[in-house]
């Protein structure tokens, strides 16, 4: 190995993990701010610059509490098993630091004194891979395995049944995640994270059409329920739970938890950008290579954004309506809308107003489909009923 | 160089994982063990360059198969996973035997033997050439895998809620 | 990195696996030994592939491709037969199935 | 909103009226900001926070009707709560509530008679989970929510065990905390209590006119009895 491409290796990852999680340390401080201002609260506002008044609006709380996550005991149950303890906060990091390299992050541009290296470097991304979509969604599996542990090794009933629910849900979430980015994968012909991204150059954005909006909201609503956010954050559900599998964690395992979770969440919405929203696509690209980057973190942040303001408004789903809403709603979409996409790709769409046509009778579908399966699935909504009273 | 350090340690992870995987007592280690031997075959695999394979490895082997044998023991055994009981069968002495014979006497020699190619032809992994193996040759395999998958899944749902089934038959009955 | 590195690891892979398969009593683990045994086979495909006349053909890709789906459809019905017996004998030890023994 | 997911959105809409409100619109922040006081004027121990149940809420806010935390039980005032309490230890609420967290003993005289109140009326508000089931149940209006939050204590077990005395609030109070509530409870309390009433009334009326009645049958019946026995006598 030459020590040039040592050098193209570490330009290529050590950016990603300078970003991901400074960001991930913004991102505790903004999720806590906005919950708090939707909930009329202040939220964090006094931890600012040390030993001074000075507040920064609460800036200071994420490194406060990185700080205090560090001195915390570290407790282990009696009964754990130690090593699974152990082990599985760094396995529930590790795939989600690792997802992040097939996100299209292009760090070339930084490589200014050397063309061979910007050349390494495109070569040494994850995202050159061939297949790296479908390398994303394999190691985003891995995570499963470390809720497993995590519940199973804390020799805790309430971390084993939040372990066993996690595992549930998201084997079963995982199933319309991977069918809505089919589509996208279908119409371009590419498993490249970078080619789907090119694809989209123009504003050519998949979420601007119709079966790439239906599998946008079906991609993120999954993707929501595969990251654990709320409402779907049954695995770590408080009040039933007591925090589900991780329950028996304290001081930096459980801090690693919350990294790799938040990790995650950025790697997802980051696919999800890249799928659906252009990836690194925006105004001013073309000159400035590095604006695509900022362009990925501005719509990776939007999302987020969304994610945080429906864990303000939606309550928490009950498990049964959580299954139900993933194999008789979110499946049956997902594979009609592969359909709908396969039709209206091969129907000859001469001149605009055939395309417009198509257009309106796949979304006119799609939306009946989707009204229908709700019609389907829903239960029965009755008052509640009192055994003794009246 | 880089590749053969990268063999040797993959291969080395590989055949310990298995072995634990096959003589640990405590099932859930041993669930574990294997998917370290899931990934490690995964390492090789992208190592002779089949990536779509090494993925699908890791998507199928350790998303679904570990998952399933996760829940499978968590229905069947102990939560503990602890295996109190002797985990060996009656013949295990016979069972070692079998397996070093085969290794050394059947597989061992044929590999020797064998006038091997030696080099390697330099390859452009695609996932776009696979995919059009599969619709073109292919097509017909593909189809009867899916029709076997299905099958599976059927099958898999039946025998699993049978049992529940013929209990409530059964005590209808009586 | 020689074809017959390979080909020895598979077959160690491959023996490992059938001395689980051979001495466990635990249907479970027995069906991990077998899935040892197909990886050990996976194995050998990809090497033979790589290290083949023809690897524009993909036939060993293909191959494993294939071999993995069925796998994974046979440990679904393996584990449904598990779950099946062990509700039905109340234990996957499979030396105590031996309802058809001759006494 | 009528279409797919409409309610999401229309709900996401008021969480977003909420946050960006809350950065213009003093009166959609509701927390007590303690606010940092020079050095020595900091509250130097839990008791200098604001104690008084009124000095939790401003009045000001929107949310305060609809604030709850813990159910308390009512009284309508009077020197004597406990003469006035309106709880008539039915124990409904004891057997709905979905935690348990409510324990409920009768009250007796010294005759073992029972009368109508509770002797011992036990919250447990580290079961309790505020959904407001009792409130919803009770038939007398003798339970609802109160809205006190500063509950802290540092025992687990008494602490947090809310006694009869704890729980008792006067109806004013109630009126003080959820004025839009309290009032219509009270119009419908009021509604009820004349319908019931009127039906008394009613019922007294026919019970008098029966008893009129009987009276007059009565009379009847002696009178014919009388002239019977005369007839009697006669023969």
């Amino acid at each position: 190995m030459s020590f040039e491409l040592v050098v193209a290796i570490l330009i290529a990852t050590v950016p990603l993990l300078a970003i991901f999680p400074s960001l991930f340390a913004l991102t505790t401080w903004l999720e806590r701010k906005a919950l708090a201002r939707i909930q009329n609260r202040r939220g964090p506002n006094k931890v600012g610059v040390p030993c001074t008044r000075i507040g920064l609006f609460g800036l200071g709380q994420p490194a406060a509490d990185g700080i205090k996550m560090l001195f915390k005991e570290d407790i282990v149950p009696k009964g754990a098993d130690r090593l699974f303890h152990l082990l599985a906060p760094i396995l529930a990091l590790i795939p989600a630091m690792l997802v992040l390299c097939f996100l299209p992050l292009d760090f070339s541009f930084l490589a200014v004194w050397d063309e061979s290296v910007a050349k390494d470097i495109k070569a040494v991304q994850g995202f050159a891979l061939d297949g790296a979509v479908i390398f994303f969604f394999a190691i985003t599996g891995i995570n499963t395995l470390s809720v497993f542990m995590a519940g199973w090794a804390s020799r805790n009933k309430y971390s084993l049944l939040g372990g066993m629910r996690a595992i549930a849900q998201m084997i079963s979430y995982e199933i319309p995640l991977v069918l809505s980015a089919v589509v996208v994968v279908m119409m371009v012909g590419s498993l490249n994270a970078k080619e789907i991204a090119d694809a989209q150059v123009g504003w050519n954005w998949f979420v601007f059409t119709p079966w790439g909006l239906a599998a946008f909201i079906i991609f993120f609503i999954a993707a929501l329920a595969e990251t654990n956010r709320s409402p779907f954050d049954l695995p770590e559900a408080e009040s039933e739970l007591i925090a589900g599998y991780f329950t028996e964690y304290s001081g930096f395992k459980f801090a690693l938890f919350f990294l790799g979770e938040y990790i995650s969440m950025f790697a997802i919405s980051g696919l999800a950008a890249v799928l659906f929203l252009g990836g690194g696509e925006g105004p001013g690209v073309a000159g400035y290579p590095w604006l695509a980057v900022v362009w990925f973190l501005a719509k990776i942040f939007s999302l987020i954004f969304v994610m945080i303001w429906l864990r303000g408004t939606l309550p928490r789903l009950r498990v049964d309506q959580l299954m139900a809403f993933a194999w008789k709603f979110l499946l049956p979409l997902s594979i009609l809308n592969i359909l709908v996409a396969g039709f209206a790709h091969f129907i000859p769409q001469g001149n605009v107003v055939a395309k417009v046509a198509v257009w309106m009778v796949s979304l006119g579908i799609l939306y009946a489909a989707a009204k229908g399966l709700n019609g389907l699935s829903r239960a029965e909504v009755k008052p509640r009923e009192y055994k003794y009273a009246q | 160089m880089t590749q053969e350090i990268t063999f040797w340690v993959l291969a080395i992870i590989a055949v310990c994982g298995a072995l634990v995987a096959v003589v640990r007592r405590n099932l859930i280690h041993g669930v574990f063990a294997l998917m370290i031997f899931f990934a490690a075959l995964a390492g090789l695999f992208l190592l002779l360059l089949a990536e779509f394979i090494a993925a699908v490895q890791i998507l199928v082997y350790i998303g679904a198969v570990g998952i399933l044998l996760l829940f499978a023991i968590m229905l069947t055994e102990r939560v503990t996973g602890d295996d109190g009981r002797s985990i060996t069968a009656r013949g295990w002495f016979w069972g070692l035997a079998a397996a070093v014979a085969v290794f050394v006497f059947l597989l061992l020699p044929a590999i020797q033997e064998a006038d091997l190619p030696e080099s390697t032809q330099s390859i452009q992994p695609s996932v776009k050439a696979l995919g059009h193996k599969l619709m073109d040759p292919y097509v017909v395999t593909l189809e009867v895998l899916a029709l076997l998958l299905t099958a599976a899944l059927i099958g898999a749902v039946a025998v699993a809620q049978g049992a529940e089934v013929n209990k409530k038959e059964d005590s209808d009955d009586a | 990195m020689t074809l017959e590195h390979y080909l020895i690891l598979g077959a160690m892979l491959f023996c490992v696996g059938l001395l689980g398969a051979l001495t466990r009593r635990n249907a479970v683990v027995v069906l991990f030994s077998i899935e040892i045994m197909l990886n050990a086979a996976n194995l050998n495909f990809i090497a033979f592939w790589r290290f083949g006349e023809n690897p524009e053909a993909l036939q060993g890709p293909l191959f494993t491709l294939f071999t993995i789906a069925v796998a994974a459809a046979e440990v679904a019905v393996g584990l449904a037969l598990v779950i099946a017996v062990y509700r039905h004998f109340k234990t996957v030890d499979l030396e105590q199935l031996d309802t058809l023994k001759e006494e | 909103m009528s279409f797919l997911g409409g309610g999401i959105f229309s709900g996401m809409a008021v969480t977003l009226r909420n946050f960006v409100g809350s950065y213009f619109d003093p009166d959609r922040l509701t927390t007590n900001d303690y606010s940092w006081r020079p050095e020595g004027q900091l509250p130097q121990s839990a008791g200098e926070y604001p104690r008084e149940e009124g000095e939790q809420l401003s009045d000001t806010t929107t949310v305060t009707n609809y604030s709850r935390n813990f159910p308390m039980l009512l009284h309508d005032g009077g020197d004597n709560p406990m003469d006035a309490i309106r709880c008539v230890a039915c124990q409904i609420c004891e057997r709905e509530c979905p935690p348990q967290c409510i324990y409920i003993e009768k009250d007796y005289d010294e005759n073992g008679k029972f009368i109508k109140r509770p002797a011992v009326f036990d919250i447990d508000i580290s079961v309790c989970m505020g959904c407001q089931i009792c409130v919803e149940v009770c038939p007398f209006d003798s339970i609802v929510m109160n809205s006190q939050f500063e509950l802290s204590t540092p025992n687990r077990f008494d602490g947090l065990l809310l006694h009869r005395g704890d729980l008792l609030k006067s109806n004013d109070y109630y009126h003080r905390i959820h004025p839009e509530e309290a009032k219509a409870r009270d119009q419908r309390m009021a509604v009820e209590k004349a319908a019931k009433e009127a039906k008394k009334k009613a019922a007294a009326e026919a019970a008098k006119k029966k008893a009129e009645e009987k009276a007059r049958a009565e009379a009847e019946a002696k009178a014919q009895e009388e002239t019977g026995d005369k007839e009697e006598e006669a023969q």
